[in-house]
């Protein structure tokens, strides 16, 4: 009998700290597996930031560092400059990427670093306990908004590939999910093409995974991934925001 | 005839493979692992294509598909 | 007198709630106390824990490096504390889940199925109470009736529904040891 | 409601009494292990009127405070140790600037990421100013829940006395903690003290202008040297701490916050075993520090013990104000590490039985 | 005969210390002009940023705060939640606004905080002797890219109002000129339809005025405004980007 | 080329001797009175083969090159005060972690914005760590255009012995100032040394993985402890400091960098008056700091004259140095204010005809 | 008839409103003020409209425009 | 022996450029030199000035309180050093910009027409030449020939096609003066 699916040589065989359902977990994986199929383990090199997915480094099998919050692209940048043959992606979060991290995102993506951007979008801060996070969607109830949020105090939900896609240095731009295989399928080809804009030399890429948190949002795993589909996917559309492959601009699914 | 294989040491019963397999075959076990998570027992082993759903949505890696 | 007390299990387990409500009843009752909860490690999926002092006299320090009492509610509690008890003290097992034995000869050990035993009341989400009723028959460190009426001042809006269930088991885990 | 006692956690405790204390404007940022503060105050401060923002960053809070302080506000944030490296440069301006605020430091260990237990390793940057300039902010320690609350009540008005900031240097333990407390009742803050420099309508008088640029020649040198007048009153005025049992003892422990905790477990402990005598000098404020206090023990030839969660920060503070006239030994752990009662007993056992000053360090032993 | 033209009341009588021909004194001037018109002179109050305009204070009759490199907006927001009744502007160069105080402006903007922002964008660090700017034009040689900006390298110019556009919290949003007289007058326009939205608490204003500067583009004043002309004007595009209050969403011009 | 005397500023002197060090990447944001480092490198290190980048923001700066570091380069960044405050984060990351680089502080006057006149107010924040946790940087202080450069390539050396980031604490009159300065050789600088950690190809070989968190319990005080001892081996082996006319000297004045040369020709000028006999100790490296030196001029009882610009910030390293056993006084400018030949003298005066210690803070007075 | 009252000191002759008067009524002075700039002067004064184009465009605020 | 320099005037007069040729020429002579501008303001408009000081001695402190001499390129510079000059010692005062003359009676005033000089040469921009070429004669600092020879190591690449002008500025001014 022939593996037909099994863990990617690119991930370690450490199990997973993350919470049961936790997404962060089966994007590493995509992320290995889309290493594996290009090839390219031995020069990759991940940058973890600050967040639940801090210890990324202990599931790979490659170099990893661990960036301060929020300035994973500009380590990013730095270890580019000087490694150019590497294989370079930063794992971030929404806190991490979207908050703190705003002006190294734009800045990096401006710049079109040679990069990718792998940022789990669940639109809280896991790590330190369900707080708001720039995704939080009007009406979510967090630790930091107990009301709920609301447009005119907190303002709206960023929507970073939208905001991000008028920039030119940008070569390869997603969104996609991971709540059921067939989105896992999606997410593993659109880190796939990300890598390739950035063997391909065309600039900076990221992917935005919508990610589900379950402790965060207080849910059941199940529960998460139809609470993701229905509220998550309603104000983040999937599709590809930017090819520069493709003839023309791709339209949002 | 294919096979799926549980790691139930990683797995963290979140039920995701359970809700994704299309042939249903799988459920969660009693027992428990010893981090105290139920874990996915094929219950209908003979319905299985190897379709590797599970394995696709496991946020663990805990599932190898064989076929 | 100074009953130091360290609670632990898993993140689901209520380990802090229980530290929460001795605590609570015993200012209630005018004693001297600190709650100082391991919050460990930015990270999910591990054990929790917390310490407890009542006391009454004055708490300098709340650190509790050599505990009168440990509650292991699961396995990696009981490896962990076990070696820290003081001599003579006593440790707590929840033997629903745990089925290793202590292999000190110089501490108590009390096992206390409490999972089954929440389980048979209704839910085993109570199996903390079970067990913080057991402790405080054993230790004393406060009445069971102070605890019983701090419950609701303890408990999350969320988890009020669930109050009389608590009560009777905090109750039915006074009743168990003797 | 006064005399009642709550049990509180530190965390939210700070924040309780920072809203009795009229604070009505929050800017802040989560990081453990202060969470809890800024969870408390985004479902308080509604309740109170007041203004919460969770901010994009720590900078941008520290920003924030900047302006609402400048507006008259009573105004505070709060972080850990990461949080307030970035914050420098603005505490740099408030200082430059004289604008008054209140903030917390609940240390973590350091440096870099480090983990998330309690420290006091942002003791240097917390009384020596780690941004830029030659500038202090007051620097409260608390070792308890009700300090905690009674401390940061303390912070808001000597900010507002010296427009200037004050801070509380917590750690982990403290925050985390919870201890009965007894609440203070609401202060009406008046903020009619600041109407002669706060931003607001300038109809009908004098237009403000706050900054702390200052290029014509010699300007800023002066606006320094008023700086320096006031933190010498600060120095004459300020200084806080506690004795205990230090009269006949033969060693004094010099501990803050949580340290002197166990600091003070140790001395009744090895008084009850009838060992060596041990006291306890708990510095309050470290900046300004009771130097006078210290030299006084010094003066007594008290053999002299730093208990620290640092490595040597305290140490020098003490071996200032001691100038050669003690011996002055060092018990240091670091990086989330706590002394132990044993541990204070021995060291103490050592000083003694040494004639030079001890420095130990248990983990590296 | 009657004064048609003459100081604004707003601004102070203290003569400017900016280079012949530099845009800040001019967007001061059409700043308290639009101050005047709306009749909310001592309830305005002014943040200062860090570059060529920081005693920005000097030049205005009512009240004012210096504020951190590229910090204002977070200054801002501080003052306008304490003081809601009041009108407030920072004015910020591009380097303060748009590479260091990136997050404050995005964040800023998507709260929809109840402040206009007066950007004076010169594609150039006029304060520190000409060095590149995030605004900085492909090919334009500064101090700190002394061969001219490539895109390859450094990236490419950042355009703020496409890049805030998508912000829901966004009420006005225009881009202008101070190169001659026409759009001079349409600076003025511009700013009073952004503190109007202020004042009917729609949100988030700002105006970028594309400025000459120069002094660091070692020109002299006159050739300044030829070179804005042909060259900035190409890049950036000037315009209504946004407008809560109209029907539609304006196009560009 | 090697013994042509070059006239350069310093600034631009700091960029060549760092290239010629094999620095090879630098990321930097513009920041007065250190802007024609950064022009310098955006214009030489392209010819060099090497990376500059005009980062978003400090912020981004320090992190760029934390990552360039962790990748095996030589890297430095540079700014000044402000700019500085909002790299502690960053530098606190690099000593947690280990990472070796270099970087300058121009210092300009502060608190706050300030002006950019030259000043040396930023020394508590490089000899302490003005961010979280317990960690050190080298801090080298020139006085020359010469030592600028001399010291820049020390920096990179020493930072790559202890993997552990080292500065310049210059100030505006060094940065801006020209003087003839023969510049040393290219070092080819050999990468091999960082093979065994360094981010890159894993082909082969065990994974790198570069971190400062460290939540294990005790993982992290054991790591600090190792840094400890890093620090200590930096504490014996690296102080450096220059003596000038000390022997004979009634008082020794103590001051580094631009104060320094001041205090030289205050030597010269006295001793040709035939007033006091002065001396000077110069510390050329202010972590670690040249304790022992001062600690013999003190068994000597010669009087002690700290001469600074800041307000008591050297005061302190000195004082803890001599720990009572000589009067130590201080004379102090701030805020861009520069001391005079002539206030040196008179200071020493004072010095000599007082029995206490003097503080003498010419704006003040 | 309309005027125009240059206020020379603040005047640092970048020239703005000789290039943008529509009616070419001024031109730079010979003389300088005290900061060493040349300052504009009406040498048509016939001419002015009192248009304002030349306040308008000026940075210094350097001119008034009466009618 | 030691010559300290003050030079100032507006910003776009050259003050700069003058500094430097003084310092390289007295490096060129084997001499020990500083010079140091004053950054002034990190704005525009005001006066910009820099000291040199040319000495045979190695030169501790680079800071020049006090003067022997000053250029004075405009009458803002005139005011601001006039009081600063050791007594006996030089103003150098360019008199097609500056009306006022110098009060103190215990300096030397030299007046220099520079600009109009220069100006006859072919561009008032070399007026700082003209000066630089007095005040090497007066005080005999650094030889003419060395900062002729110096010029094209100091301009600015922008600058070289002034290069003969600026030559003949320098030698202008020297020969001005007695
Ligand atoms: C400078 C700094 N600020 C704050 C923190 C605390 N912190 C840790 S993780 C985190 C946010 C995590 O949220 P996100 O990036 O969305 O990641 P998630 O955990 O949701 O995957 C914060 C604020 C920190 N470590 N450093
Ligand atoms: C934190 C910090 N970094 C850098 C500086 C130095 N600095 C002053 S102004 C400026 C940039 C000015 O450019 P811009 O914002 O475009 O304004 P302009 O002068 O062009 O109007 C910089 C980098 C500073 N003062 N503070
Ligand atoms: S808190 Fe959320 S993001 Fe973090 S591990 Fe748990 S499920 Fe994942
Ligand atoms: S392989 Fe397909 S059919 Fe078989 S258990 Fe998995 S999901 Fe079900
Ligand atoms: S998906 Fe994986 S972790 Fe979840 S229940 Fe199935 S096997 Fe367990
Ligand atoms: S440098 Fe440019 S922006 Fe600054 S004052 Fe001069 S012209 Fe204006
Ligand atoms: S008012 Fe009009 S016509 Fe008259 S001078 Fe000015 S621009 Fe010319
Ligand atoms: S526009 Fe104003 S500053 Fe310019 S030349 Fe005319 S009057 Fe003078
Ligand atoms: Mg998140
Ligand atoms: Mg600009």
């Amino acid at each position: 009998m022939e593996k037909v699916f099994g863990k990617p040589e690119s991930l370690s065989d450490r199990p997973f700290t993350y919470c049961p359902g936790c997404a962060h977990s089966l994007v590493h994986r995509l992320t290995a597996e889309a290493i594996d199929d290009l090839g390219v383990m031995p020069r990759c090199i991940g940058v973890a930031s600050v967040g639940c997915s801090v210890f990324s480094d202990l599931y790979f099998n490659f170099d990893f560092i661990q960036a301060a919050h929020g300035r994973a692209p500009a380590v990013a940048t730095g270890i580019k400059r000087v490694k150019p043959d590497c294989v370079l992606f930063t794992h971030q979060g929404d806190g991490d990427l979207a908050s703190i991290g705003t002006a190294e995102l734009i800045h990096s993506a401006n710049r079109g670093e040679k990069i990718t951007i792998i940022f789990v979008n669940n639109a809280i801060y896991g790590m330190t306990g369900g707080q708001m996070a720039p995704t939080t969607l009007i009406g979510m109830k967090t630790t930091t908004s107990p009301l709920g949020r609301q447009a005119e105090v907190q303002g709206y939900p960023l929507r970073v590939c939208e905001l991000i896609r008028e920039l030119k240095g940008v070569a390869y731009l997603e969104r996609t999910a991971v709540n059921n295989p067939q989105n896992v399928l999606k997410t593993k080809r659109a880190l796939k093409k990300a890598f390739q804009a950035q063997l391909d030399g065309l600039g900076f890429s990221l992917v935005e995974v919508v990610s589900q948190c379950p402790t965060g949002w207080g849910m059941l795993p199940a529960d998460s991934l139809e609470w993701l589909e229905k509220e998550m996917g309603a104000y983040f559309p999937l599709g590809v925001f930017k090819d520069a492959k493709a003839e023309e601009p791709q339209e949002v699914a | 005839m294919p096979e799926i294989k549980v790691d139930k040491e990683r797995c963290k019963g979140c039920e995701f493979c359970i809700l994704y397999c299309p042939k249903k075959t799988i459920s969660l076990s009693a027992g428990f692992n010893t981090k105290g998570y139920h874990y996915p027992e094929c219950t209908d082993p003979e319905s299985c294509t190897g379709c590797a759903m599970c394995g696709w949505i496991c946020p663990e890696v805990a599932i190898e598909v064989y076929k | 007198m100074t009953t130091r007390v360290i609670m632990a299990g898993f993140g689901g387990q209520g380990v802090v709630l229980m530290g929460t409500l001795l605590s609570y009843s015993a200012m209630v009752q005018g004693k001297h106390t600190t709650f100082f909860p391991s919050y460990g490690a930015e990270m999910r999926g591990g054990t929790a824990n917390c310490s407890v002092i009542v006391s009454d006299t004055e708490i300098p320090s709340p650190v509790v490096n050599e505990p009168d009492c440990v509650i292991a509610m699961n396995i990696a509690s009981l490896d962990k504390f076990e070696s820290r008890i003081r001599p003579g003290g006593v440790i707590f097992v929840n033997s629903s889940l745990v089925k290793k034995k202590v292999a000190r000869d110089d501490i108590e050990e009390i096992r206390v199925p409490a999972n089954d035993i929440a389980e048979g009341l209704g839910a085993s989400r109570a199996a903390n109470m079970v067990m913080l009723g057991c402790v405080l028959k054993k230790t004393g460190a406060v009445a069971v009736d102070s605890a019983v009426k701090s419950l609701e001042k303890v408990l999350s809006e969320r988890a009020m529904a669930l109050l009389e269930l608590n009560k009777k088991a905090l109750q039915r885990g006074f009743e168990e040891v003797s | 409601m006064a005399e009642e006692r709550l049990l509180m956690k530190g965390n939210e405790a700070i924040g309780e009494a920072a809203l009795r204390a009229g604070c009505r404007f929050y800017a802040g940022y989560p990081i453990t292990p202060q969470n809890e503060l800024t969870e408390y105050m985004s479902r308080r401060m509604p309740e109170e009127g007041g203004t919460f923002i969770q901010a994009e960053s720590e900078i941008a809070a520290i920003n924030m405070v900047y302006g609402a302080s400048a507006a008259g506000a009573r105004t505070m944030t709060s972080s850990s140790g990461p949080g307030i490296s970035l914050k420098q440069e603005g505490i740099s301006y408030l200082c430059g600037s004289e604008l008054p605020c209140f903030y917390a430091n609940i240390v973590r260990g350091g440096p870099g990421l480090g983990n998330i237990a309690p420290a006091q390793s942002d003791y240097f940057q917390s009384t020596r100013g780690g941004g830029h300039g030659d500038y202090r902010v007051v620097v409260f320690a608390p070792s308890t829940v009700q300090e905690l609350v009674d401390l940061t009540i303390l912070g808001f008005e000597v900010a507002d006395r010296y427009n200037n900031p004050s801070m509380i240097l917590g750690d982990g333990i403290l925050g985390q903690m919870m201890e009965p407390v007894v609440m203070r009742e609401s202060v009406t803050y008046d903020p009619s003290g600041k109407t002669g420099w706060a931003l607001g309508n300038s109809e009908g008088r004098e237009r403000h202008m706050i900054t702390s640029v200052r290029l014509a020649p010699g300007t800023l040198e002066r606006h320094n040297v008023h700086l320096r007048k006031k933190y010498l009153e600060i120095e004459a005025k300020e200084v806080r701490y506690e004795l205990y049992e230090v009269d006949d003892a033969d060693v004094v422990i010099i501990a803050y916050g949580t340290a002197a905790r166990v600091a003070k477990s140790a001395v009744t402990a090895a008084r009850e075993k009838g060992g060596i005598k041990l006291g306890l000098l708990r510095p309050i404020t470290l900046w300004p520090f009771p130097t006078d206090a210290i030299a006084d023990l010094a003066k007594n030839k008290q053999d002299i013990l730093v208990a620290e969660m640092s490595f040597g920060q305290l140490y020098e503070d003490v071996r200032l104000s001691v100038c050669g006239k003690a011996k002055v030994s060092l018990l240091a752990h670091t990086g989330g590490g706590l002394p132990t009662e044993d541990e204070i007993i021995e060291a103490a056992g050592k000083c003694v039985a040494s004639s030079e000053p001890v420095e130990i360090y248990p983990v590296l032993e």
